[in-house]
């Protein structure tokens, strides 16, 4: 099916260029050309990109093609195309031309350019603070072979890190408390991983553990991934459980069930919304009564919002008295929005691409002064150019004579030499 | 949500020249609407102040190594050097246009605008990290100069310049982008880091799956990438634009443009080839990259070609042009000596420093040039010609003397800075292996002496009237004077400006 | 659906767009083959957009459309003014500048 | 000032002269012609001061030389670590004789200059590329790198381009003249830097550095062991002594002549005694007059306390660069411990050479760039030309100096020359050629300056084939006598030329008009194909050229100076004893001589044979000029009346006498009256020796001095038999009697200049005009109508012919533009219009990218 569409627009594409190279009227040719960015339009549709089709037709078909036929009509220049003078440059231009459509064409169809395959990203790695008692200020450092990067400086309990790309390979993670030992832990980064390194438990030498995740695209329609992770108490696993809304008894669910000290959970795609949370002891329970005693935490009105992952962990926090108690932390990071539509591009424009996109505000600035440019007449008007009118009588022998240069009428009165005089300047 | 960087993230303090003559370009052109006809030069004067500050936020930032932008953009001392030149250019230019609109009659207010247009888009180019911002930043550049060829319309000339140089340039762009394309294929980046990661990652990972037709794509993309640019830089066979558009345009725009656009065409070749490509070989053990043998041959095209057709030149704005052809050949000796494969030996290194010591060098001896003949041109554009020298060094002894100058520094007598510029660059090629390309250089740069020293000759040796030079008013003799101090400082001292390029590396702060 | 074919289709384009360059002697028209050309860009980037599955190929498709529009504000700016002062838009007639 | 910092004056020595030039090239205009020429004699003495200042301090640290890094300029250039040219000046024995040449003789001619330039409307600007061209010169004899010796080398062509040209705004037609043999001059040394260029760079690829030395490094190693040639009883000859006893004792008594050999066995005095002599030597150079008795003490019992230190031990306190890394070396250091250590091969990348060959070839390159500057053949063709220029100049830059510049290079790079024994062959026979050939052409010559431009060469063949054959001291030394004599000579043709031309004012009652007192014509009337003009010019007084030595004779009753002078001069040229031009000449022989005898060299026999010849031949055209100018009678009214110059020419002219007299004793090989004790002998090669590692002198060779002495004698009586008396020239067009198809062949400086037309010239406009015009403008930009072709081509032609060659262009032109035509004719109907085919351009471009950058792909089947 895919071929088929393709071969329609392909066909399309190349009928309009055709048309635009070949019409003797260049208003057809526009016309052709027209077609063709329509057709590439349907192309970009097939290629998943739906808001550069968009683009393709708004701007390039509508806007840049309307100004070209204002342009051909306004200077009446349709049928200007006249006589090929030296035909000598079709030629040879159609000898380079296909010259240079064979150099390229020929090896990147023997090579097969389908295999090109991205290399694996390299992978991102941050850090989470959730061990109770090594207090604030911590300072994280990653130490791999190469060299030792920082990953995260005064971070305090219950922060995150950014995120950071690193080069693939085994790290040692030190994480050095303000004042205390400096904690290391090994771990292996493989290409194409996202990993988040979370530091969690009681005492001077909380645990090390490394949780993926997964920043691609949420496949689903305005949803989110959620993570549980389970940091509170080496005895106890926990459940996620959804008790629902006061109004429906039957919007309740088990998003997390059993999850033991230390480990995270699977993923679980929700929905955007609100959710009231509970994290349980034990098994979880649709049924549970957020009232009762197993509870250990629990978030009324949870707001998720779409294309998120989202790692929730449940961490011990000390109380004044020096108890524990569990407290929810949900660590929101961004998924890939699906690809190709306005979203994914409006977000790298607003980001990476910043600098070009202002530049191009500049430049279409620069264009715009241009053109006024060229087109307004001169500042300081060409100096009219008045005849004076002759004082001299012109009979018509002496016309006659000064345009020949011979003399008709001996003793005709002459023209003075010059035959047009302009006024002095300060008129 | 969506997650917007911090300010700080930005790092804008690095962009600090660029971002603020960009911004003062555009309100100049709002300020602009309120100066009078008759005080166009107050705007001359605003925007000189523009490309001051510009300069001291330059001297300010000189030093940084490191990016800005969210990685488009690369502030270190290659990009802090290559905008010494342009802004100096621009202003030495700005100096020049003042007297030169007025009698010509062609002053607008819009003319600075553009021309700090152009000069903003040449400073991201050389700072340019990333292939858009190459493309983006190369039009901003070339845009502006389109407009500024055409100036002097209804000219006929000046008009043809203008659309010549469009067509001709926007063809050669439409190539450059899809050389992006290509090598965007083969990598999945526009990112120049990064393209260097993943050329060195496919085609010497040792995973051949892919690495056929990747390589295939980048060098086809490389090639077109280098037609696009060889364009801008008026490299031979791309240069055949350059003497109709340079006789053409007004002879202040011709000067700009021969400096500040083989800056930006230079600056980002020698970013996208040199650090992007600098391990786009056959093997990772190859000591030469792909690309370097066709370097190797623009270059010396250039040089053959520039210097033998300018010798029959009897327009002095076409003996430039091609001049100004010839010493692209001379930088393109520096760029096809990165090609060498010694990453981290710092050999591409002294090629990169080579060139930017020689753009600066050019920069002041040829805008120098064009200076004293833009005093000697008329008013209605004749007195281009070499006949209208004769006698010079009798009727204006010191311009005559200058323009001497500037001859022997573009022949490369000792003594002046052309000559210290053809020491380092012969140099490098010679580090670089390329000993042919050097011999080549040597033989075209003796040469090149026939038709500079036609000038001299015309000045000093042969009989005339001499000239009055009209056009040599206070502010051009400020900007001849300006690129002869230039000529003569690099000449005997050109540890000052060496001392500068000191740090400038293409790929060595990539690799740690 | 390869890209081999959607690469394969803009090379055609280019070149078509290429020998448009050489063929027209209409300024407009030879200006309307360097939208071809930059046309046959913009699918193949779109193309390798979709085989490696990243955004920066559209990033640049955007950017080359804008950038279009302000070169042909320009380039039609500098054919109207020719037009007034030659009444000719055809190439071979720019011959002001010899040799 | 402490001796010891004198060397950080030799910054000043550039310095003076590059001041005096700025002033009079800024504020000249408006000073006095006193002022000026004050102002540019003074800096030029001051540099001569500084020159002497420096001497004594090579004296006084026992002749080692020292590198001087001048303020404000460290790091000259640098480019990272890979690039490092640092601006360092060299103050050694060498360096320190140019310098003392360049300053010496050039405050003098700047001295006469004054006088001889008055009433010149440029006279500011004169002076100011005068010292212009002292301060480049003194950057090229004083640099410690190529690379300011390179600076220095342009430096001085640009100046004598300019000095050349200097009269280019004489009357039409003749002012041209002296632009085209600046023009001339300027293209045929740029061949010559293409060869020095190249050289530098191979130079740079072999060794990683340009310097010459590096501070700390010695240059002449061994020197350790002692010198043969040292002063007799000095500590350097006795730890020679010492360490030869046994091995040397019968060579040195085959080596030295008997005279020798019984003064040194006479000499039983203790070292001190000695070093006295040695001080006193010292001393009378310095004061150029005996000092009092006393205080010649008490300055050798300081100079003896000072030696003291290093007397203790075995005498000397040199040492040797065994400490010093072999990258740290200079290039000549390496050169030695490369040599030492065995076989290098040089990697140039592609190919790789052995370290020998590459030596040849830097050797060989440098020639090339020596055959420019020092006028050797093929590249000496500007020299005669250069005459067109002031006297002035002719004498300081194109006879004294300047031309040196290119012995003075190969003498500097010695080491090499001593190995690459292919470049010495070469070297000899270029030198040897050049001077039999330059003094053939010199006899067929009428014009009084072009015969001593034409000795000058050959005199240079002589410098350069003695830099052939190993002897480098040698060269220096006849550089050194010969800046003297010729020096004067053409200080005393000038002063000729002065008197005819006021002899012709007087004459023909034209003195009244203005003060032209320069000569108007500086450029006898040679056309432009090089076809001797004079007769025709000689009968008309209108074109009467004060140059030609037909419209003189019998110049020595008005001019007794000058005369006396000229005559001295010419004596020492012609090598007659005990004049200067006598020992350096026979030394040159004689080294040639015992080349071949003892090494068994053939090139050292050629080079025996070929320079006498030489000799003979100049003492018999110098001669002929003595008859010509002075003796006979009057032929013209100019000749009757000519004045004698004023004071301020002919003082420096008598001061250079003496130097021709004096300058030869320097180098005395065996004792002479009592001028051995001042002197001393062997003294030069033993000053020579501390810089130059290969520089050797030869014993006295009796019969070779009789001989040359002999020849020269006959030469000279030949000349006075054929030139003299009272009728010498033949038939009322005072043809030369020797006239001949021979004579023709040198009067028509065996067609040089023609055969440069035809091989270079004529191809290579052709070529660049094939090229610009029909490749470039016709078939890339197109068609266009046939009267701007012809327009074009008008004007191209116009421009190229009027300054180089009116005929010979003209028919290139034309036929050029017939071929261009017709090309275009055909070519009109399917070429191309502008734009588009620029972008045809374009798209080929794009294709052999493309195809270039696959082109691997497809070797290696991708």
């Amino acid at each position: 099916m895919e071929t088929v569409l393709f071969g329609f627009g392909a066909t399309i594409a190349l009928v309009g260029a055709i048309i635009m190279l070949s019409s003797k009227n260049a208003v057809h040719s526009a016309l052709g050309l027209v077609l063709t960015m329509g057709a590439l339009a349907f192309l970009f549709l097939l290629l998943n990109a739906p808001f550069l089709a968009m683009i393709q037709i708004t701007v390039y078909a509508g806007a840049i093609m309307v100004l070209f036929i204002f342009v051909i009509m306004l200077l009446g220049a349709d049928k200007l195309d006249l006589r090929e003078r030296f035909p000598v440059v079709p030629v040879l231009g159609t000898a380079l031309a296909s010259a240079m459509f064979f150099a390229i064409a020929t090896p990147l169809l023997t090579n097969n350019i389908d295999l090109i395959e991205p290399p694996p990203a390299n992978p991102q790695v941050r850090f989470v603070h959730a061990a109770t008692d090594i207090g604030n200020n911590v300072a994280v450092t990653l130490d791999g072979a190469l060299r030792s990067q920082p990953l995260a400086e005064g971070l305090n309990l219950r922060e995150v890190s950014n995120f950071m790309t690193v080069a693939p390979g085994d790290y040692t993670v030190s994480i050095t408390p303000e004042g205390g030992a400096t904690l290391t832990s090994p771990i292996s980064l493989t290409a194409g991983s996202v990993q988040t390194i979370v530091a969690y438990g009681t005492g001077d030498a909380p645990s090390i553990t490394v949780v993926p995740e997964d920043l691609s695209t949420v496949q689903e329609a305005r949803s989110s991934r959620v993570i549980v992770f389970n940091a509170f108490d080496p005895d106890i696993s926990i459940s996620m459980v959804n008790f629902g809304s006061e109004f429906d008894e039957n919007d309740t669910a088990t998003y997390a069930n059993n999850i033991p000290y230390g480990t995270a959970s699977e993923t679980t795609t929700l929905i955007e919304g609100d959710y009231a949370l509970a994290f349980v002891r034990g098994e979880g329970s649709s049924s549970v009564n957020p009232g009762i005693d197993n509870v250990l935490a629990r978030e009324e009105a949870y707001e998720l919002e779409r294309d998120q992952s989202k790692l929730i962990v449940l961490f011990a926090e000390r109380q004044v008295d020096g108890s524990i108690r569990a407290s929810v932390d949900p660590l929101g990071v961004m998924t890939r929005p699906s690809f190709g539509g306005p979203r994914a591009i409006g977000i790298e424009l607003f980001t990476t691409y910043m600098l070009p996109f202002q530049l191009l505000a500049v430049l279409l600035l620069a264009a715009m002064v241009g053109a006024i440019v060229l087109t307004r007449h001169a500042v300081t008007p060409v100096k009219q150019r008045v005849n004076v009118r002759r004082r001299v009588a012109r009979p018509l022998t002496n016309v006659i004579a000064s345009q020949t240069g011979h003399q008709v009428v001996d003793d005709a009165p002459q023209l003075p030499a010059e035959t047009d005089q302009r006024e002095p300047s300060g008129d | 949500m969506i997650p917007v960087p911090s300010l700080s993230e930005f790092n804008l303090q690095y962009t600090l020249p660029a971002l603020s003559l960009t911004v003062w370009a555009c309100i100049l052109l709002l300020v602009d609407l309120w100066i009078p006809k008759e005080r166009k030069e107050t705007t001359a004067w605003l925007a000189a102040g523009g490309v001051v500050f510009a300069f001291i936020a330059n001297a300010f930032t000189f030093n940084t190594d490191g990016e800005a932008m969210l990685g488009m953009f690369r502030a270190d001392q290659f990009t802090a050097f290559s905008n010494l030149v342009i802004l100096a250019t621009t202003f030495i230019g700005i100096l020049m246009s003042v007297d030169y609109l007025k009698r010509t009659g062609i002053e607008r207010g819009e003319y600075y605008s553009l021309l700090l247009f152009a000069t903003v888009g040449t400073m991201w180019m050389v700072a340019a990290n990333d292939l858009i911002t190459v493309f983006v930043a190369l039009e901003l550049l070339s845009i502006p100069l389109y407009v500024l060829a055409a100036f002097r319309a209804p000219d006929l000339k000046s008009e043809e310049s203008g659309l010549k140089y469009f067509i001709l340039g926007a063809f050669a762009s439409a190539f450059f982008v899809y050389g992006a394309a290509l090598v965007y294929g083969a990598t999945g980046t526009t990112n120049i880091p990064a393209i260097l990661q993943a050329v060195s990652a496919t085609l010497f990972s040792g995973e051949a799956a892919n690495a056929g037709a990747a390589q295939l794509l980048l060098l086809l993309g490389s090639g077109l990438m280098l037609v696009g640019l060889g364009f801008k830089v008026a490299a031979a066979p791309f240069h055949m634009w350059t003497p109709d558009v340079y006789e053409g345009a007004p002879t202040p725009v011709t000067a700009i443009m021969s400096v500040g656009a083989k800056v930006g065409g230079f600056a980002a070749m020698l970013r996208i080839f040199g650090t992007g490509f600098a391990t786009l070989a056959p093997a990772a053990t190859a000591s030469s990259t792909d690309w370097q043998t066709i370097m190797w041959l623009i270059a010396a095209l250039t040089m053959i070609l520039g210097n033998l057709i300018a010798i029959s030149q009897t327009n002095i704005k076409r003996m430039l042009a091609y001049s100004s052809i010839a010493h692209g050949g001379y930088i393109m000796m520096a760029v096809a000596a990165t090609g060498t494969v010694s990453v981290g030996t710092g050999l591409p290194n002294s090629a990169a420093q080579a060139a930017l010591f020689y753009l600066l060098a050019y920069m002041f001896t040829n805008l120098g040039a064009f200076a004293v003949a833009m005093a000697v041109e008329k008013n209605d554009g004749s007195g281009t010609q070499m006949e209208d020298f004769v006698g010079l060094g009798k009727s204006r002894p010191m311009l005559a003397l200058m323009m001497a100058i500037f001859m022997l520094s573009l022949t490369g007598i000792p003594g002046t800075a052309g000559f210290i510029g053809k020491i380092l660059i012969f140099q490098s090629s010679l580090e670089a292996g390329l000993i042919p390309l050097a011999i080549i250089g040597v033989l075209t740069s003796i040469i090149s002496g026939f038709y500079y020293l036609r000038v001299v000759v015309n000045m000093y040796l042969r009989d005339g009237e001499g000239d009055k030079a009209e056009g040599a008013t206070p502010y051009l003799n400020w900007a001849v004077y300006a690129s002869f101090a230039g000529t003569m400082l690099l000449g005997i001292l050109p540890f000052l400006a060496t001392d500068l390029t000191q740090r400038v590396s293409l790929v060595a702060s990539l690799f740690p | 659906m390869q890209t081999e074919w959607f690469i394969l289709l803009s090379v055609i384009l280019f070149t078509m767009g290429v020998l448009g360059v050489l063929f027209r002697r209409n300024a407009i028209l030879v200006f309307m083959s360097v939208e071809l050309m930059l046309n046959a860009t913009n699918l193949a980037l779109v193309a390798f957009a979709h085989q490696w599955g990243s955004e920066a190929g559209h990033l640049f498709v955007f950017f080359i459309i804008t950038v279009a529009a302000a070169e042909v504000a320009v380039g039609l700016a500098l054919i109207v003014a020719i037009f007034r002062t030659k009444h000719s838009i055809n190439i071979d007639d720019l011959r002001q500048m010899e040799g | 000032m402490h001796m010891d910092t004198y060397p950080q004056l030799v910054t000043l020595v550039i310095l003076f002269p590059a001041i005096g030039a700025f002033i009079n090239l800024f504020v000249g205009a408006r000073l006095t012609e006193k002022g000026v020429s004050a102002i540019a004699t003074i800096a030029a003495s001051l540099a001569f001061v500084v020159s002497f200042l420096l001497y004594l301090y090579l004296v006084n640290s026992n002749y080692q030389g020292a590198v001087v890094n001048p303020p404000l300029l460290d790091g000259w250039i640098q480019i990272g670590d890979s690039v490092v040219i640092p601006w360092q000046q060299r103050v050694d024995t060498l360096s320190v004789t140019m310098m003392l040449v360049v300053t010496g003789i050039g405050s003098l001619i700047h001295m006469y200059a004054a006088g001889y330039m008055h009433g010149d409307p440029k006279y500011h600007r004169f002076f100011a590329y005068l010292n212009m061209f002292l301060a480049f010169m003194l950057i090229l004899v004083t640099g410690n790198n190529f690379l300011m010796m390179f600076v220095g080398w342009e430096g001085v062509g640009l100046c004598s381009f300019l000095l050349i040209g200097f009269w280019f705004d004489k009357a039409k037609g003749v002012g041209w003249r002296n632009s085209n043999a600046a023009r001339k001059a300027f293209i045929v040394n740029r061949v010559g830097d293409f060869g020095l260029l190249m050289a530098i760079f191979l130079i740079f690829w072999t060794f990683g550095t340009l310097d010459y030395y590096r501070p700390g490094e010695v240059a002449n190693p061994e020197l350790a062991e002692g010198s043969k040639y040292a002063p007799v009883g000095s500590p350097a000859y006795l730890l020679y002594q010492e360490e030869h006893k046994s091995e040397t004792e019968a060579p040195a008594e085959g080596e030295a002549t008997p005279g020798e050999h019984s003064e040194a066995a006479a000499t039983t005095e203790g070292a001190t005694a000695a070093e006295a002599t040695t001080t006193t030597e010292g001393e009378s150079h310095a004061e150029g007059a005996a000092a009092t008795e006393g205080e010649a003490h008490a300055e050798g019992e300081a100079a003896a306390e000072g030696e003291e230190e290093g007397h203790g031990e075995p005498a000397v306190v040199y040492v040797n660069n065994d400490h010093i890394a072999t990258e740290q070396l200079g290039v000549f250091g390496q050169t030695e411990r490369l040599l030492h250590e065995g076989e290098h091969i040089v990697d140039f990348g592609p190919f790789s050479l052995p370290f020998e060959t590459v030596l040849v070839l830097i050797t060989l390159f440098m020639l090339l760039g020596a055959a420019g500057k020092s006028a050797q053949i093929p590249l000496f063709v500007w020299l005669p030309d250069a005459m067109a220029g002031p006297t002035p100049v002719s004498a300081l830059i194109h006879a004294a100096t300047m031309v040196t510049a290119g012995v003075y290079m190969m003498v500097r790079a010695n080491v090499w020359y001593h190995e690459a024994e292919l470049t010495s062959v070469v070297v000899t026979l270029v030198g040897a050629g050049t001077a039999i050939m330059a003094g053939f052409v010199a006899i067929g010559q009428w014009d009084i300056k072009r015969v001593l431009a034409y000795s000058t060469v050959s005199q240079l063949g002589f410098m350069v084939a003695a830099v052939g054959v190993g002897a480098y001291s040698a060269a220096v030394f006849h550089l050194l006598t010969h800046a003297f004599f010729k020096a004067l000579l053409f200080l005393g043709s000038g002063s000729v030329i002065h008197g005819v031309e006021h002899g012709h004012h007087l004459a023909h009652g034209k003195h009244g008009h203005g003060h032209d007192d320069h000569d108007p014509h500086p450029v006898h009337g040679e056309n432009a194909h090089g076809h001797d003009a004079h007769a025709d010019d000689h009968a008309h007084d209108d074109d009467f050229d004060p140059q030609d030595m037909r419209n003189m004779g019998g110049l020595w009753r008005r001019m007794p100076v000058t005369y006396l002078t000229y005559l001295i001069g010419t004596l020492a040229l012609a090598g007659i004893f005990p004049l200067s031009g006598f020992w350096s000449k026979d030394e040159i022989l004689a080294d040639s001589w015992l080349i071949g005898l003892e090494e068994g060299a053939l090139h050292g026999y050629i080079a025996f044979g070929v320079l006498f010849a030489a000799a003979f031949l100049t003492a018999f055209y110098m001669w002929r000029q003595i008859e010509l100018v002075f003796h006979g009678k009057p032929r013209t009214e100019a000749a009757r009346k000519a004045p004698e110059s004023v004071w301020l020419m002919t003082v420096p002219l008598a001061l250079l006498a003496i130097g021709s007299i004096l300058a030869g004793f320097m180098q005395l090989p065996r004792p002479f009256f009592f001028l051995d004790q001042i002197f001393g002998t062997y003294h030069f090669v033993y000053w020579m020796q501390q810089s130059v590692i290969h520089s050797h002198a030869p014993a006295f060779q009796l019969g070779i001095a009789l001989l040359a002495t002999a020849s020269a004698l006959v030469a000279i009586f030949l000349a006075r038999r054929i030139y003299g008396g009272e009728k010498s020239l033949v038939g009322e067009e005072n043809r030369d009697p020797l006239e001949s198809p021979i004579w023709s062949l040198a009067n028509a400086r065996l067609y040089w200049d023609e055969f440069y037309n035809r091989a270079f010239e004529r191809p290579f406009n052709a070529m660049a005009g094939f090229l610009a015009n029909t490749i470039d403008q016709r078939f890339w930009h197109g068609y266009f109508h046939n009267t701007v072709i012809r327009d074009g081509f008008n004007a191209i032609g116009e421009i190229l012919s009027k300054p180089v060659d009116l005929g010979v262009i003209d028919g290139t032109v034309n036929g050029i533009g017939r071929v261009t035509r017709w090309l275009s004719s055909k070519v009109r109907l399917i070429q191309a219009g502008d734009v588009r085919v620029y972008a045809l351009s374009l798209l080929l471009g794009v294709v052999v990218v493309i195809l270039v950058l696959l082109l691997p792909l497809l070797n290696t089947g991708g």
